[in-house]
């Protein structure tokens, strides 16, 4: 079989051509500005509901056991099913796109939370329990460095699936967007567009990943 | 102050019980120094975090002026046998903890005294990891002075230092009892360190962790290293530590 | 004189304080077009026209995930009017959804059969025991069954495969022999880069061909007879445009759907330049084949409760 | 704007009567069975690959410097983008399905592989090293039993992650699978049958995610 | 065998410079029993370390045997100064954790053996964190005994042991370096037990940490905590502990 269709995979010189095009007629700028918007509301969103609820969830038993199982549930319910109630919910606008982001970012971040507050080294709670410090300070200068590397691998995680999650998103009604452009690329057969589509998404999200592992940095000096 | 009243407590080996301590009955006074000596593995630092409020007895009391101790307080303070500095905070942070609802620039001015105390200037802004274990040790032992609190407990805080930083450390710590009237229960295995220290002595025995003698030490004569007092007291703790047959042979050698 | 293609992501901005919305779904099938006659009165601005007339802002809203999509958005009652194939709108009406058909804009949908540039195949009657993808729940399933039963094939007789959007993928990497789908993506493979073969099409029998309907929310339709009104006025003015400008309107067709000329042709120059496939009225001749289309739909297990076709305009 | 519209989210009576039915029919069965075979083959797949791969650049800075770049592009780019791709590689058969599932279980995998590989204390490590212990070993007694809590959570999420993917995979041509049926409910505006999909999708996952859980507990006595 | 020639280390601590090691020149003969003693931070266990090859210097030759140390060895043991322990090990298998390549039973029959030596029998099963500090601590020196190295590095392992269990280690490990002819490296802050144990003792201080003093203990004599030698040598270590002025004051006590 051949590894290599034009018409599937087109030669890079015919991709470059493609995105040359694109970017000269303004439609790629377009189309990466509507979908970058689009992820990084849902993206923050995410980030903020599954850190939060994490830090809840891995603080407290009974917070833990009271949702974990339908967490755990909704979990693995594909977000193409989930469509036809966003759009119940959320309508045909830019929510209901953000909130199919959210649903995919939302539990990389929620599940890499939790496991990292509740690995939590318990001498160290010990110290913080012994001073009687509030829950917020025993949360803000014990759980959250300790977690905080486990917390980031969510956020990368959830990242990407907010790249992943906007092609989903924009086959909601959609004029315009990456995700939107490969989509419709795909129903025309526009292989070089589709790739294009492909490779400026990976390098987009390299990006925004690579600025992540930046700021991690930053706030863990002690890791150095 | 602190009683404590037919206190057992059991640990779940692998299936097997470990029993730590068993019918420990203590009574500390307001400001009295407490020194704990006793074989390794036999409950002092299950019963030091058990005052703390860390970990709860299986059975018996124990109260602190005369009310239940459920859970720490800001009244008991302790410095653990493993330092336990949060390797995400400087030296500064880790000394400053607890140190909580005063003004900064208080804060600020104590947490350098306390540096200074533990010989520990200039590396204030280090990690914990950047530190050598007696360097860590001392950082663990400013964080539990600069609270001041009424109880403070220590569990082999000198273990790791060397004998001049122990001896101005032990000194340092005998000026803040004197000063803060603070009450004092320290872990040590150096004997010489619990007599120099303590007004009684507690002599705890192994499996089941048992309090074998409490030991006072009551003449001011007897703090001097080379006083006959501080010998017999030093023979008579140790004889705790050995059986008839060992003694004769490590009498000698003391 | 052509109208401005509109951003249709937010239809809440558009419009003046006073007008009433509109807003009209379609699916997207690779271009953000509307397609026939509806997309014709679009791009000539009618539609604008004789709905701002008639007090109404509306707006356009495109679905890339096709009929499905746009009958989640007609139940979620975010669209308030459809055009798009007469199947997805039973399947909306059988489902208890209250719409309303208004009319039939183009009665003859054709869809086609395409095999490799290089298959052996050449017609129906090669494909037994082949692998053909079709897109299932739509009118090609309908004319596949019943142009292989018109040639002596069962459904045994072949593997049916079902695909959407990756058919030509599947086609041109060997994984399937034929693809039965929409004349569009018939004509795409076929006059498109890597070639194909057309090997049949619904030309053959009329019956065989789906209808493009408009549809609306019947609660959206009673409260808003002059959006009705004025909607089939703008229609039947593009319809007029058309007859005269037959050039013209297969140039915006080849433009808008990103088609070569001779694709158009295929597609769009059914009969001579009559455009009488958009009949604009509902006729005995529409509502026969959505009976008939409902009817296969019962049979097939694909809706579960019928409902009086006669009955939907009322 | 109504929460609640029959067609979309119908009643729970009705819920249950299609779920009876479809049970009773044999095709949830069928259904199910299909779906899991390709979740179960896809998953293990993933998990190898992503544990085995994550193992390699989290002890190796030289692997991790040399495929992270890639990796993390791939990362980004949408599952339905990679479809026409994958077709070409791997065919409209059972392979392309588990490609679709691995390609989205993999790198929660992988990624949390890496970050508790590398979180693994130096101090242990210098214990093997004090020891010349070999590579393996060091991998087998250090490094995999420090980084078990966290490749424990990448194969929680890669678990869900597959069924999420279940549903992109029959997209290619299926004619079964719950993920299948869920997709053709949709098209056909059965809500009730997408909703019985969804909630066996649910159900299925929170077994599977809970059988982990305890496999998880059994392999880690340390922690207790 | 061991030969350390113009050994630097340094250490960046907060952008500033921490000298950690400087010029440390040391020949250890095969077979030696050297302790070393110093401050608290002043590069020993750095320097054990570098012997180990776990750091490396930044100046400095290092051979053993005439070859460069570059990396670990399973010629040279150690025990670290925090007990290092793996947790996910029970104590059996982290004191078998460096026995590779031989025969189960032979294995089983070692750290058996081993676990006796420290007293750990009956918590083979257990894991490190059911373990009080002391029985940590000599999980650890099992772990490093029982691989039987030719050097053996021992960061202060008798630290947290109370007074009994420290003269038996003290006394195994002597035992062991006898029968074994084991070079032994040993870091300790009780000055008795380096005079005890020590055939020289290495007297160091702190920032730069460099060597100020190697003393023989020659006659064994010497080694009766009784005898005048003893304590003559106990003096000329305290010595180089203290200022001067410090000195008059500090003698008495000891
Ligand atoms: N990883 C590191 N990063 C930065 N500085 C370090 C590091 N390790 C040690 N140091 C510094 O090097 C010096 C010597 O440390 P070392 O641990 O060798 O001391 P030590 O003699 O063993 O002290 P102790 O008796 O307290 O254990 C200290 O000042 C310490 O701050
Ligand atoms: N978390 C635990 N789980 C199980 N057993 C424990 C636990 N903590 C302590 N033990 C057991 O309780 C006994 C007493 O431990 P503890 O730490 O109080 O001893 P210790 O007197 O402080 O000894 P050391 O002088 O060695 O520090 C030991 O036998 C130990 O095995
Ligand atoms: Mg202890
Ligand atoms: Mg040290």
């Amino acid at each position: 079989m051949a590894l290599f269709t034009p018409a599937i995979l087109p030669s890079m010189d015919r991709v470059f051509k493609s995105f040359v095009e694109m970017a000269a007629s303004g439609q790629l700028a377009e189309d990466v500005l509507v979908s970058l918007s689009r992820v990084v509301k849902g993206y923050v969103v995410a980030v903020a509901l599954g850190v939060v609820m994490g830090t809840f969830m891995g603080m407290s038993d009974f917070l833990h056991n009271f949702f974990s199982l339908t967490l755990n549930a909704i979990r693995q319910i594909p977000i193409l099913a989930w469509i036809p109630l966003i759009i119940l919910w959320f309508g045909i606008g830019e929510e209901s796109k953000i909130a199919v982001i959210v649903l995919g970012a939302y539990f990389p971040v929620l599940v890499n939370t939790i496991s990292g507050i509740r690995q939590t080294p318990q001498g160290y709670v010990e110290v913080a329990r012994l001073y009687r410090l509030s829950r917020w300070t025993v949360f803000r200068k014990v759980y959250l460095p300790s977690a905080l590397p486990q917390i980031f691998v969510g956020m990368k995680l959830g990242l990407g699936i907010s790249w992943v999650a906007v092609v989903a998103s924009e086959l909601i009604a959609a004029s315009a967007g990456i995700g939107f452009r490969i989509s419709d690329a795909r129903s025309l057969m526009q292989a070089d567009v589709v790739i294009v589509g492909m490779i400026v998404i990976g390098v987009l999200g390299l990006l925004m990943d690579k600025a992540l592992s930046l700021v991690f940095h930053k706030a863990t000096p002690w890791t150095r | 102050m602190l009683k404590i009243k037919g206190l057992d407590k059991r640990f779940l080996v692998n299936g097997r019980e470990v029993v730590a301590l068993q019918n420990i009955d203590l009574d500390v006074k307001k400001g009295e120094f407490i020194t704990i000596v006793g074989h390794s593995g036999c409950g002092k630092s299950t019963l030091l975090k058990i005052i703390a409020g860390l970990q709860s007895q299986d059975v018996g009391t124990i109260t602190c002026h005369d009310r239940q101790i459920l859970g720490p307080g800001t009244d008991r303070g302790m410095v653990f046998q493993e330092h336990r500095l949060l390797p995400w905070l400087t030296i500064r942070e880790n000394v400053g903890f607890g140190l909580q609802g005063i003004d900064r620039k208080e804060k600020e001015r104590l947490v350098e005294d306390h540096l200074r105390l533990v010989q520990l200037e200039g590396f204030g802004d280090a990690y914990p990891k950047q530190l050598s274990g007696g360097m860590a040790q001392r950082a663990a032992i400013a964080r539990g002075l600069v609270n001041n609190p009424e109880v403070l407990l220590l569990d082999e805080p000198f273990g790791a230092l060397d004998a001049l930083t122990r001896i101005q450390m032990q000194k340092e710590v005998l000026r803040i009892w004197e000063e803060e009237k603070t009450t004092m229960i320290l872990v040590t295995h150096d004997i010489d360190e619990a007599i120099y220290l303590g007004q009684r002595i507690v002599v705890m025995s192994a499996r089941p962790g048992e309090i074998k003698a409490v030991i006072p030490v009551e003449s001011s004569n007897a703090k001097d290293r080379g006083s006959t007092e501080f010998a017999s007291i030093k023979k008579r703790v140790l004889r705790h530590f050995f059986a008839e047959e060992e003694w004769a042979a490590v009498e000698y050698a003391i | 004189g052509l109208g401005e293609n509109v951003p249709a992501d937010n239809p809440a901005v558009q419009g003046t304080a006073s007008a009433k919305p509109l807003v009209l779904g379609y699916p997207i099938a690779g271009v953000d077009f509307i397609g026939g006659v509806a997309g014709l009165a679009r791009e000539l601005g009618y539609l604008d026209e004789e709905l701002e007339k008639a007090g109404y802002a509306i707006s356009y809203q495109g679905f890339s995930g096709a009929g499905p999509a746009v009958n989640e958005a007609l139940a979620g009652g975010e669209i308030d009017f459809a055009v798009y194939a007469d199947f997805p709108g039973i399947v909306l009406q059988s489902q208890g959804v209250e719409t309303r058909l208004l009319t039939v804009t183009n009665e003859v949908m054709h869809a086609g059969i395409v095999v490799g540039p290089d298959s052996p195949i050449g017609g129906i009657a090669d494909l037994k025991g082949k692998k053909i993808a079709f897109p299932k729940g739509t009118y090609v399933q309908k004319y596949l069954l019943q142009s292989l039963e018109a040639y002596g094939l069962g459904q045994k007789d072949v593997e049916l495969v079902n695909m959407t959007t990756d058919a030509e993928s599947a086609l041109f990497t060997g994984a399937i022999d034929a693809v039965a789908h929409v004349d569009g993506f018939v004509a795409r493979i076929a006059y498109g880069e890597a070639g194909g073969r057309i090997i049949h099409t619904t030309r053959e029998n009329e019956d065989w061909t789906g209808s493009i309907i408009l549809l609306a929310r019947r609660e959206y339709a009673e409260e808003n007879p002059e959006a009705e009104t004025a909607f089939l006025e703008a229609l039947a003015r593009a319809k007029a445009y058309a007859k005269e400008n037959p050039e013209e309107v297969y140039a915006l067709f080849g433009e808008k759907e990103k088609l070569s000329p001779e694709a158009v042709r295929h597609l769009h120059n059914l009969d001579d330049s009559r455009f009488d496939y958009y009949p604009l009225e509902l006729n005995a001749k529409g509502l026969a084949k959505l009976e008939a289309n409902m009817a296969f739909l019962l049979e097939e297990g694909l809706i579960r409760n019928d409902f009086d076709v006669a009955a939907w305009n009322r």
